[in-house]
């Protein structure tokens, strides 16, 4: 199969889906880029500050993808709205740090709205895409990973794909969900390249994949993290320690069905995650495992997380912030030890 | 100024809105004292022509998004009063089966999109029907309404100027009935609203929110213009609330008197009732008529509200979610 | 002792810490009320929406006691600010449910500046009060207890007073702490009365409470939940069951010693809260008791929470909604079955 | 309106601190390119005449608050050149230990408060000392830097107004340089920015932002209102990037080459040159001197970068928490 990138991956889903149903549009800031200047009709002047949605104008026309003033709760409501009269709109917050200055239209109105309406409601149907993660040495406010506080507010699915393959099937299955889905893009992930089906390739939301079986250990990864599991697990098959891993690859709805499967089999459990530690999806995974499945477990079950601060910006502090193998290794040895 | 020039008709129409919306609010309000209806409710007695006088245009097709203070909103749109009791008594069948309450009321069959709790926040979701209606080139505006304190929300100015810039059909209505809870619009703002709108590219007015004729011209100009692909409007009604912030709010000491006794002598069912004496011969007749009809809509709703059935209490566990691919059980879990 | 609400216990924190340092201001819509209207230049219309401010603006004047316009990034961020230069604001959010609209001035301003600055920091002193819980059939946009998703954010302390008490002493505490306080404010608690000392009550932030000892169970509560597992523990006294109680008081951060204790001695874990259950800050503590105090439980932890859903306004669904001492008294059969 | 009239010896003090912040991020800008700098940097080089014609008013005791592009504005408000490279270099003993970066450099000693990269997010936060200002009794003001692009967040908005209801001595300093990230400001807002102020009560001028004189002129009758206790102002400087949104961004082929041309003749440096070499004898070796200076000041402080020690990777974890009473570990629990 062709290999793709994972920009390339959710630019692709998004050009499919859009052409398969026009009342699909993509919104944001610079989704396109140039609006309004000459020569820029149809011509995108950066398709998303990383060009993840680079072109789509020229195909699609500025009708269907609209950038925006630097309005977040502006036009995130714009794309609730729409979402009530058969639009599916695709909108950008750039970076998840950013939600802060509109995260009431997410909690508040996009997750509740169809609910509110009891019988009447007829779903919310939205993607918001947002880059998450450390990495890049841009400091506090354009690194974070805080994803767990997004997927506590019932109402809103929230999607984090680890590889270019899931990154177009959930991009897919998000766009023709009928719930407001968060989509979370890592950003250390968009160069990272792997097989992708061409054409109608549905990964469900609320469904986790094992990555790879092991019989001694259970390690459940989000986006970036589950390639440091995999480098973690590869190492220790040196040490005879098998490692399963499971992506989550949706933190909510999570499919907790397969992450207790997998703990019944290896009996231990290691979550790692970028996310800070306090009421995480890390916490909440060993919470859940512990609290449904304590007969399984046979070892203290241990989580990798970054710590309990900003994200600093210097190289040094930064790495030391983000968990690596390891981190991952000296927690896996831990629990069977 | 091009004026809409209002007929009788029209005018009996509006009267018969404001009165509905009157009888209902004044109802709610002695059934709230009575302990009879639970919840947390913002009444709009005294600001019925703004409701009535801006919905006179508006079809099914065209979107509305309310505030918490949405009764007349809602009875203006053509939202079911019994449906809305119902809802207010908590009960199951109502607008939003027991789960919205008084300040999420919507019925998105009228054009009733979105009422709630967080001030400012209808207006950015009215942007997204005016969009709908300006790509799928329908004539269809959205109409959403604010208070003066609301005015001062982030998401509102945004949204001013979101409309502004993507010249979309929406029409902004500032309901300033003088407050924000015990703050007045003079110490919210240093400006009056309509006032701002300017510095957004979106043309005001500023009409007597008491006049339901004077709201309903404005309101159809504004109207008009969206419909015609011109863009948004602001347009400001200056009005007044007679009850408190909200419902058990007692302590209106806040409330000078000159203004009270002002504004209740400027009542708008009552300069309705006026204009229509002038200009509809007979109209004594009808508008009793209208007011024993209003009364007995209210009276069938109220019956409506008592005799609903409770909801189970396991009803609010369901419908998180629309998408039916993805089962999610109580805890927040996938299941398949 | 004299016995005082839990409305009163706040406000006269508030007052005595306003008598004590003159750099202490209190802002929010309506903390006062009335500004600028004739007659009330030192008199309020309100108080606060449930009166807890009500009548500093007599005592301490519009300069310290001041409205603000329904716009709170703006305020918020003034209150920041203002931290930097000496003043020491008590800010009000109403309901938590509204922090949405602001929420990045807290997590990414407030939260962040002391650590972005290094070891120039000073310290962002600040208590944003905030009203939580379900009970009043307002809906699901003026009853929900997200402090979970607030706590996730390093650099904020998130409190939540159980007791009158408590709520006096967890002020001053919050008041002269260097760092930016959620001070959580649960409505169903104001009218409730308790024994409240005069004068200086310090309690300090991150240190829990054993609100009562036993030996079968410890159920961690918080807020009004204690209320509810006291309930839950008189009504298994009969059965001879032995609960001890555990308040962390501060949620971030935690005292996991005290709770850790609590286990190592009870075996069993129950936690109560009535925040919604994913990546919540019940989860949390069960996913640390099963990582750090792993031999020390002898049963699968439990949590009773709100269920995944927006909070229903209906009274019948209301009540379904909130965790109740049912509930509690089933979760704790089962744990010490 | 009074005109400051600005003497030679202030012109040079602005060509001075201009000339600084070019040669500091052209410095800034080759590191990078050479893969020497790590971060996200955004830098000002053409937009020097409004953050030295605006600091030239300001003491220590002012404060400002700035954005993501903020170098200019801590060059001028006198952060330590050095300080700031060590910043940006990562390592430790700078403006903010490794722990900012190049969008969180502040130092309140010289009345620097914040940058961020939140767009938007600074304004607010500039309220509070002009708050704390006010209280005190004392003539300080804080001044807000913003772009074009900011201009349309709600944070903004809000602050305009409330600085006009609480007639704070903070002045709005607007840098429309045109574009937000590749969105011109005429598609992204439907006015003007400095129209809009006057619909919040705020006095408002449009300046060009490449005389550095209009600049100071413009900002020392804001500074001059706020000291006096007349309240905020707005003022928007019309100015240009010559490098991308940041570092790296090098796809600018959305800017019309004639804007580009005339911004460059257009230079700030160039017309302050010209304006005190009519003006000032002897003023070529004057500015020659200075260049060389300025060049020693950014030599020395990209030495002073090259040679600080890196952090120890434990660093991090310290300093979430100002309060010693309460200490956090790692994990977010308290330990005592
Ligand atoms: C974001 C937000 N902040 C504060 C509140 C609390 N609140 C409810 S009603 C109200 C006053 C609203 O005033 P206005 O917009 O003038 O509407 P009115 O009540 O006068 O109809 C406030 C502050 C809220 N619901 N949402
Ligand atoms: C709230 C928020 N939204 C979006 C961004 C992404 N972003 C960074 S810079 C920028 C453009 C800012 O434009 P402007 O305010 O004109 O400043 P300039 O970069 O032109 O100096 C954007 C959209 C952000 N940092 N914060
Ligand atoms: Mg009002
Ligand atoms: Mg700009």
């Amino acid at each position: 199969m062709r290999k793709i990138s994972f920009s390339d991956a959710i630019n692709e889903a998004l050009r499919e889906e859009m052409r398969r149903d026009p009342r699909v549009i993509v919104t944001g800031e610079d989704v396109a880029g140039g609006a309004t200047i000459r020569g820029f009709e149809r011509r995108d002047a950066w398709g998303g500050v990383f060009g993840v949605t680079r072109e789509l104008v020229s195909e699609f026309g500025r009708d269907r993808v609209i950038d925006t003033p630097i309005s977040e709760s502006a036009y995130l409501g714009a794309a609730i709205g729409a979402a009530t009269q058969g639009y599916r709109t695709v909108t950008e917050i750039q970076f998840l740090d950013f939600i802060g200055v509109c995260l009431d239209q997410v909690v508040n109105q996009a997750a509740k709205l169809h609910y509110a309406r009891g019988s009447k409601g007829s779903g919310i149907p939205l993607v918001i895409r947002a880059m998450v993660g450390a990495g890049v040495r841009a400091g506090g406010t354009q690194s974070q990973s805080f994803y767990s506080a997004m997927a506590h507010f019932p109402g809103i699915k929230v999607v984090a794909p680890a590889n270019p393959a899931d990154a177009k099937g959930l991009m897919l299955a998000s766009i023709r969900d009928q719930d407001p889905v968060f989509f979370m893009e890592h950003k250390g992930l968009y160069e990272t390249s792997g097989e992708v089906p061409e054409g109608e390739h549905l990964v469900p939301l609320g469904r986790a994949s094992v990555v790879r079986e092991g019989e001694d250990v259970t390690v459940v990864a989000i986006a970036r993290m589950v390639q440091v599991a995999e480098r973690a697990a590869d190492l220790l098959k040196a040490e005879g320690i098998g490692v399963e891993i499971v992506d989550p690859r949706t933190i909510a709805p999570l499919d907790y069905a397969t992450i207790s499967a997998s703990v019944a089999k290896t009996g231990r459990l290691v979550v790692v995650d970028e996310d800070t530690p306090r009421c995480s999806v890390a916490s909440d995974i060993v919470g859940l495992v512990a609290s449904r499945d304590f007969d399984a477990l046979r070892s203290a079950p241990s989580m990798v997380t970054a710590p309990h601060t900003p994200v600093p910006a210097a190289p040094e502090l930064e790495d030391a912030y983000t968990p690596d193998a390891d981190q991952v290794m000296a927690a896996i040895r831990k629990v069977v030890a | 100024m091009n004026t809409t020039s209002i007929t009788d008709e029209q005018m009996v129409g509006l009267f018969e809105t404001m009165t509905l919306i009157r009888v209902f609010e004044e109802r709610v309000h002695s059934l709230f004292q009575d302990g009879e209806l639970p919840g947390l409710l913002h009444l709009c007695s005294g600001q019925e022509a703004v409701a009535a006088g801006v919905m006179a245009h508006l079809g099914a097709a065209d979107m509305i998004t309310s505030t918490h203070r949405n009764h007349g909103h809602a009875l203006a749109k053509g939202v079911s009063p019994a449906s809305m009791m119902i809802e207010l008594y908590g009960r199951s069948g109502g607008t939003n089966d027991g789960k919205g309450g008084s300040m999420h009321i919507a019925d998105a069959s009228v054009g009733h999109l979105a009422s709630g709790g967080i001030v400012g926040a209808g207006v950015p979701l009215a942007m997204g029907p005016a969009q709908a209606a300006k790509l799928d080139g329908r004539p269809d505006v959205a109409v959403t309404f604010f208070g003066d304190g609301g005015a001062q929300q982030g998401t509102v100015l945004e949204s001013m100027n979101l409309a502004a810039v993507w010249a979309l059909p929406a029409i902004f209505i500032c309901e300033n009935n003088l407050f924000g809870q015990a703050t007045p619009v003079a110490y919210a703002s240093a400006v009056a609203p309509h006032q701002r709108a300017e510095g957004f590219g979106l043309p005001s007015e500023l009409v007597d929110g008491q006049d339901a004729v004077a709201v309903f011209e404005a309101a159809g100009r504004a109207v008009s213009r969206a419909r015609a692909g011109n863009g948004p409007t602001f347009v400001e009604c200056q009005t007044y609330s007679y009850h408190g912030s909200w419902e058990g709010e007692s302590k209106r000491s806040y409330r000078l008197p000159e203004v009270e006794t002002d504004f209740r002598t400027r009542d708008p069912l009552r300069i309705l009732d006026e204009r229509l004496a002038d200009s509809l011969q007979g109209w004594a007749d009808i508008r009793d008529q209208i007011e024993e009809d209003m009364h007995d809509v209210v009276d069938q709703a109220v019956e409506a509200g008592r005799n609903a059935p409770r909801p189970d209490p396991a009803a609010g566990l369901v419908g998180v979610y629309a998408d039916e691919l993805v089962d999610v059980d109580r805890d927040g879990l996938s299941t398949y």
